[in-house]
């Protein structure tokens, strides 16, 4: 596979466009990719902003992969990932007032909780796909605005501090937030987690009998279903596993990031997964790749915006203009598409 | 391995200058053109910008990544960092131990330290006098609210509403509050608003920043009145009276008191005492208040200032 | 008619990645003449066609009509020149009724109305003519195989044609529709059209073609008048050499197999499409089910498998069939719809049924080292045209897609084995091969149900024949009766 | 009036109905919308005409969805990866140019509005109910229905058949973006009056999720607008009746009904099958 080359291609037709961009909006071209550079790779900071920024969007990615290689278009990660840090945050409020510092491993069930909750709120589409017939597209768009509504009614409701002020939950002790590795940084043990998970999507993707029937499934359910594999089944549990992938994306950001619940919580996560992993072709190690590029890229330009008078609107034209660039470029470069003549099947 | 954020303070390179520049940045939820609560903070960084000749810069930060933005501006180098929401007022109390050097200052929030402080804008203060304006002008006796969403700082506000507007007149039905929920759906606020009028309210609040179009249409298109806020709106159609925050005078003292090394962590509450909130009936409208009330508007807006009258508001 | 007229390609060249599909073909196709093409599967034959009617962009060669060149890749042009192609795998829309089909073909442009009625007329006046009754309102996804081919024949006869480009139009025709296709071909024949056939059956080629061209590997081999051939010669020419003729049976003793009672079975829109069906298949007999496509084959043969719910008594070995303790093994008509996930590898289409033997696994995980052998040999024995067993199956010819599908069902030994047309598009060599490997499961005591519409392959193989006709299972009584049956 | 705050999603969801037939899902339905209200009123702005201001939107829709149109169709690119971008792309461009122009000086932006033709109802609000009759005419009795059909369920037939697959697509999306202009712009100029960042608030993807919920038929999907529409104006009078209820209930009212019309529906006619596949010329 010569993908370095591409990929190499990609990076520098992006830079071109990306400049072009800059001068369009009348910012000094060097010093806005020095800041947008050095926000993303110039120190220690920089690399634990990137690092930061890829870790949600990187378990959301894989959540969206497991999901559409079993053929289910799963769009709702938004939903599943605000469901399962809610889930979380339901565990933490307990733990609060159990003492959590008294229980081991509370960080640990506070992230199973969450990838539950993912996996729940997941599995209703899921549910509702393979027994009723709905789309998943349609199901999910509505299931993420029922999710960000519900995170409302959490912290301003049963969730809600201690207080009762402000509608958010109460902190969480630092005996329950993840370990980050360097006080002056925020990146913490979610990253790792992150990559780990990676890897064992691959694994399962590539290696076991059940994610080889998982994408069996995906490519053609009904060469499935003739060979006594349950389509309905493979793709519910991917559903189920994809959300609970966004549940603990969900889970990483609050316990790694934030510590707290409020309405400010989402921050488009699930929803970016998409183009994440799409970039990343479905593939899990590509996949973190992609994560990587979009968190360095979200880094960098977020800290032209800091210091800049181009303000966050300036940033998205940026990162739009530098993901097209690279999917044109990537399009402009495909050595060859599909070949359609046989990929089409015949009507029966 | 996890280090809390109370172990020992890390000096760090890039500390404020010694050159006397003076750097001040401002941290908002939403974007500071929303004709409201930020452009406000953000017309008294240009205040601060041009009367002390101060580096400024702002930008647009979600609480997740409040932490970042300000060791950033701390590392670069700035004295002054206002958040501009309690959101950020957690996320100051966790960075400030280690950038001694940068005062950190969020509007609203409970936690101070020496280089952490919080300003409180007193706007119940001006809430209660345009709930009693209208309550007294109200011919249907029925008022009511539309907000953005249901947080304290909003909630608030339309309580000290509500009382002024029972203290002018007991008998006045004052709407619970609703929420159209997303942030500048102008459509929605002025859905929401038609919705709220047809429940026969002639007069209406809002505390719904750049969607507050939506609700002064609504009001102009059925006639009843719209009370503007948190910045002066009196020019808008159908807007007979505001109340609202001058923010300038307010961000400039403190930036002064920083810059002097006089500022001590502490919660500021700032109202109609500094002139910093304000309440103003339309000049247009004026015509068509009575003596009478416009004179129990005026004693009143002294007593709360001399604070013979303390308006309620929540903490938060 | 000048020496100019009809179709001429010349130094054709088709290269897929480092596979060189077309060397240097030319070849001339004269009006008022059937002209066969042939070759082994992967040979070429529809890359050839597809140029010819602008799906498929050549490397280099010129295509002339007529004496006028013919635009390559643009299917629009081509059509309009008068090329029409019957594709091996249609280009039927099955969500759209027959009529919309046809007028879809017809369409003068995008903006008018489409007139659905009056632009099929045509195409079903052609079905008049032919003496083929439809229901124009019909939509394409109900129909068999075998009517869904008219129905691209018709689109093709609506317009005013002067080349018409058969790919494999036989493959899954019974007997009586294959002679009923012929007739319309003699016809176009001599209504001065330029005829060009794909098929694999020597004798069908014989009895029709005028002319006949073969390919192999991609190379022009030969063209010849038919008058100048017979099949040892064609066969030479395509392969090199003739199989050897099929192994006599084994007398292996017949123990009691697969028994059904009364079998019924539901077809997708919940109509029975078997009715009270009765019979039996012993371990080590073949049972022939002949018929013409749609009669219930896909429903009772989904049922044997047991991957379709049935109501009535279906036992194997006196115990109900039961896919947990018996091994079964199924080729479904429909390759690409029911065979092969299409976006994966031949060995990861292997797999589809490898991923249940123990060898291949380690616990939950799968084992590569012994997958790898394992696909590479199947790939071998079954002579599947490919680089790798990691190519993408996507990328093979029609019939090495079958050889996919066949090998991983026949490669062990199975108790049930149910196959339906498993040679449908496989070139001689191939069904010789997949046919010595059916009787090898029947000598080793499978019970096997062989499906299919082509009466020649049935006799050649079956121990005893039925027939299914509207859903029922009637004793052989003579064939004939029973292929004229219209599903 | 239902009618009227249904109208921004129900015309959006028509043309997306268009766009999908064609097999194209434009995701980036909502940037076309946020860029429609936004150029529709800096032109009614500096032209005082409302009208200016429909078709100047209308223009901005479709531009951003021929750009969509080139990377999908034309390259092959995923549709949810270059719809993902356009969005992110309207909300930055219109986010600058606002910035740099409007809202600084702490008075709301103001328009001149479209004038009502008969009574309250206004001019677009009529081509909505024409264009979805228009539409459903298109799709059933047209040539250029027939073959977009053909496109959104079996490419390769619409390529037999002669037609350009690439073209039937272009006009699907282009569809797709006037719709979505028009939406927009009658968000600002219609209803608004006004505009602000990111004014269309999510209606693009409500927009999307209703092509579905009307089974791809263009009356049912302004039947689930309007329903849709129904709803949200039920939960604000229930809130403004001073119903107890969490208002985040209320809010969430309308996403509610359609999931709960769905799963009593069920299965209904399925998405055209090709739908958001990429179609390479056999080569
Ligand atoms: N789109 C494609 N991409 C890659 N390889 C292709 C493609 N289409 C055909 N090929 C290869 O080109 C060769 C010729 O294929 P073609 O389909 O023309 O064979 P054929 O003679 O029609 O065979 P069959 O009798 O099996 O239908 C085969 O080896 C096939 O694998
Ligand atoms: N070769 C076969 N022929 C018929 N049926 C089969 C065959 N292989 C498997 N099955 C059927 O498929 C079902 C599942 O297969 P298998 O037990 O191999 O998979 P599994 O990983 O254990 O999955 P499950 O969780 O469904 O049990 C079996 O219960 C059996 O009925
Ligand atoms: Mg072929
Ligand atoms: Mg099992």
């Amino acid at each position: 596979m010569n993908g370095f080359l591409r990929f190499g291609l990609l990076l520098a037709g992006l830079i071109v466009v990306l400049l072009l961009t800059l001068a369009a909006f009348q910012l000094p071209i060097v010093d806005s990719v020095k800041l947008i550079f050095d926000g993303a790779f110039s120190d220690k900071f920089a690399w634990s902003r990137s690092a930061v920024k890829m870790t949600p969007l990187l378990l959301t990615g894989l959540g969206m992969v497991i999901a559409w290689r079993a053929g289910v278009y799963n769009i709702g990660g938004e939903g599943q990932f605000v469901v399962g840090a809610i889930f979380g945050a339901a565990v933490g409020k307990g733990l609060i007032g159990a003492n959590a510092a008294a229980i081991p491993g509370g960080s640990l069930l506070i992230l199973v909780v969450c990838a539950i909750g993912g996996a729940l709120w997941a599995w209703i589409a899921g549910w509702l796909y393979v027994r009723r017939g709905v789309e998943v597209v349609i199901s999910t768009i509505l299931l993420n605005f029922i999710a960000i509504q519900l995170l409302g009614f959490a912290v301003s409701g049963p969730l809600q501090e201690q207080k009762r002020q402000v509608p958010q939950t109460d902190l969480l002790p630092d005996s329950l937030m993840l370990a980050r590795f360097d006080r002056q940084t925020d990146v913490h043990l979610g990253t790792v987690l992150a990559l780990v998970m990676a890897v064992v999507l691959t694994i399962f993707l590539y290696r076991t009998v059940a994610g080889y029937r998982l994408r069996l499934v995906g490519d053609n359910p009904k060469v499935a279903r003739v060979n006594y594999i349950d389509p309905g089944r493979v793709q519910l549990s991917a559903m189920a596993l994809s959300g609970a992938m966004c549940g603990l994306a969900g889970g990483v950001e609050y316990l790694g990031l934030v510590g707290q619940l409020g309405t400010t919580f989402p921050q488009q996560w699930g929803f970016l997964g998409i183009p994440v992993a799409l970039l990343g072709g479905l593939n899990p190690m590509l996949t973190a790749g992609a994560a990587f590029f979009f968190g360095a890229l979200f880094a960098g330009t977020e800290n032209l915006a800091r210091f800049t008078p181009a303000g966050t609107t300036i940033v998205y034209v940026i990162q739009a203009t530098a993901v097209l660039a690279y999917v044109g470029l990537s399009g402009l470069k495909k050595a060859r598409p599909k070949p359609e003549e046989e990929t089409e099947s015949t009507p029966s | 391995g996890s280090t809390g954020d109370t172990a020992k303070t890390e000096t760090k390179e890039g500390a404020p200058a010694a050159s006397g520049e003076f750097k001040v940045a401002l941290l908002t939820l939403g974007s500071v053109n929303d004709s409201g609560w930020n452009s406000m903070a953000y017309e008294a960084l240009n205040g601060i910008k041009s009367d002390m000749s101060a580096t400024v810069d702002n930008q647009e930060v979600p609480p997740t990544n409040a932490k970042d933005a300000l060791r950033s501006y701390a590392q670069k180098g700035y004295n002054l960092v206002f958040g501009h929401g309690y959101e950020y007022n957690e996320p100051m109390a966790a960075v400030g131990p280690d950038f001694k050097d940068t005062i950190f200052i969020s509007s609203s929030g409970g936690k101070t330290a020496s280089n952490v402080g919080a300003f409180r804008f007193y706007l119940e203060q001006s809430f209660y006098l345009a709930g009693m304006l209208a309550a007294k002008q109200s011919k249907t006796g029925v008022i009511g609210s539309v907000a953005v969403l249901d947080i304290p700082s909003i909630n608030s506000t339309l309580k000290a509403y509500e009382a002024g507007a029972k203290a002018a007149n007991p008998n006045i039905k004052v709407l619970p509050p609703v929420y159209f929920g997303v942030e500048n759906d102008i459509a929605k606020a002025k859905q929401l608003t038609e919705s709220i009028i047809a429940q026969k309210a002639d007069f209406v609040i809002h505390q719904a920043n750049a969607a507050a179009k939506g609700v002064f249409d609504a009001c102009a298109e059925k006639g009843v009145s719209a009370l503007g806020s948190n910045l002066n709106q009196n020019s808008e159609k159908g807007v007979v009276a505001s109340a609202f925050i001058v923010a300038k005078p307010a961000f400039l003292q403190l930036a002064k008191s920083v810059k002097d090394k006089t500022f001590k962590g502490e919660i500021v509450l700032v109202g109609m005492d500094s002139g910093t909130i304000d309440f103003e009936i339309n000049p247009e409208y004026k015509s068509k208040v009575p003596a009478d009330l416009i004179k129990l508007l005026d004693e009143t807006k002294e007593n709360i200032r001399t604070g013979k009258l303390v308006v309620p508001k929540d903490e938060f | 008619m000048t020496a100019k007229s009809g179709l001429h390609v010349e130094n054709i060249v088709k290269r897929f990645g480092s596979l060189t599909a077309l060397e240097n073909v030319s070849a001339s196709f004269r009006p008022g003449e059937i002209h066969a093409v042939l070759g082994e599967n992967g040979a070429g034959k529809s890359t050839l066609m597809g140029i010819l009617s602008g799906f498929v962009v050549p490397d280099s060669g010129t295509v002339m009509l007529n004496g006028n060149p013919v635009p390559v890749g643009r299917p629009f042009d081509c059509k309009r020149l008068g090329i029409e192609m019957i594709h091996q795998h249609f280009t039927l829309v099955s969500e759209f009724t027959i009529a919309e089909n046809f007028a879809l073909s017809r369409l003068p442009g995008l903006l008018s109305s489409s007139e659905v009625s009056a632009r099929a007329e045509p195409s079903l006046a052609a079905a008049t003519r032919l003496g083929w009754e439809l229901e124009p309102g019909r939509r394409v996804s109900s129909l068999s195989v075998g009517a869904q081919q008219r129905i691209e024949i018709l689109k093709a006869l609506g317009g005013d044609a002067q080349v018409i480009i058969f790919d494999e139009p036989t493959a899954v025709l019974s007997p009586d529709e294959v002679e009923d296709l012929f007739r319309v071909l003699r016809q176009l024949k001599s209504d001065g059209h330029v005829v060009i056939l794909i098929a694999h059956k020597l004798s069908e080629v014989l009895s029709i073609a005028d002319h006949v061209t073969v390919l192999r590997r991609g190379k022009w081999i030969a063209s010849a008048p038919i008058a100048d051939v017979d099949e040892r010669k064609l066969a030479e020419w395509m392969v090199g050499e003739l199989p050897p003729p099929l192994a006599e049976r084994k007398g292996t003793e017949l123990v009691p197999g697969l028994v059904g009672q009364d079998l019924t079975v539901l077809g997708d829109r919940g109509e029975a499409a078997i009715k009270n069906c009765s019979f039996e298949i012993k371990r080590g007999e073949i049972l022939g089910i002949g018929g013409v496509d749609g009669n219930g084959q896909l429903e009772l043969a989904e049922a044997l498998v047991a991957v379709r719910p049935v109501a009535g008594a279906l036992n194997f070995a006196g115990k109900q069939v039961n896919a947990e303790e018996m091994r079964i093994s199924y080729v479904p008509q429909d390759r690409q719809h029911d065979g092969l996930a299409m976006g994966m590898t031949i060995e990861e289409n292997l797999l589809i049924t490898g991923h249940r033997k123990p060898m291949l696994r380690k616990g939950p995980f799968l084992n590569f080292r012994a997958l790898n052998q394992w696909a590479n040999e199947l790939v071998k024995r079954f002579s599947v045209k490919a680089n790798s067993p990691a190519d993408r199956v996507a990328g093979l010819s029609g019939g090495n897609q079958q050889k996919v599908v066949v090998s991983r069902a026949l490669d062990e030994q199975p108790d049930l084995l149910v196959v339906v047309n498993p040679t449908r598009g496989l070139d001689i060599r191939a069904t010789e091969y997949v046919h010595s490997k059916i009787q090898e499961a029947r000598d080793a005591g499978a019970a096997v149900a062989l499906f299919s519409t082509d009466l020649d392959e049935i006799y050649a193989l079956a121990d005893r024949v039925m027939f299914l006709s509207r859903g029922e299972l009637i004793a052989d009584t003579g064939a004939e009766s029973l292929f004229g049956a219209k599903a | 009036m239902i009618l009227q705050y249904a109208t921004p999603v129900a015309l959006a969801a028509t043309g997306e109905t268009i766009g999908q037939k064609s097999g194209v899902i434009y995701i980036g339905l909502e940037g076309s919308m946020l860029a429609g209200a936004f150029f529709a009123m800096l032109a009614a702005q500096s032209t005082g005409s409302p009208w200016i201001g429909l078709v100047a939107g209308i223009a901005a829709g479709l531009l951003l969805a021929l750009l969509f149109g080139w990377f999908t169709i034309r390259r092959g690119i995923d549709q949810v990866v270059v719809g993902t971008a356009i969005n992110l792309l309207a909300l930055g461009v219109t986010g600058t140019i606002y910035r740099t122009q409007f809202g600084k000086s702490g008075t709301l932006l103001s328009v001149a509005k479209l004038p009502p033709v008969f009574g309250k109802i206004d001019a677009v609000e009529i081509l909505l109910l024409l264009s979805a009759i228009g539409l459903t005419w298109v799709l059933q009795k047209s040539a250029l229905g027939l073959a977009l059909r053909a496109t959104g369920e079996y490419p390769k037939a619409a390529e037999a058949a002669g037609f350009s697959v690439a073209r039937l697509r272009f006009i699907g999306v282009a569809c797709s973006g006037i719709f979505a202009g028009l939406a927009g712009a009658y968000l600002s100029l219609g209803i608004s009056g006004s505009f602000a960042e990111n004014m269309t608030a999510g209606r693009g993807f409500v927009a999307i999720a209703m092509v579905t919920f009307g089974r791809w038929k263009p009356m049912w999907v302004l039947a689930a607008a309007l329903l849709i529409g129904f709803a949200e104006s039920l939960q604000f009078t229930l809130q403004a009746a001073g119903v107890q209820a969490p208002y985040q209930l209320l809010i969430a009212l309308p996403y509610l009904v359609a999931l709960t019309v769905l799963v009593v529906v069920g299965r209904g006619t399925v998405a055209p099958a090709a739908l958001a596949e990429p179609y390479v010329k056999g080569d």
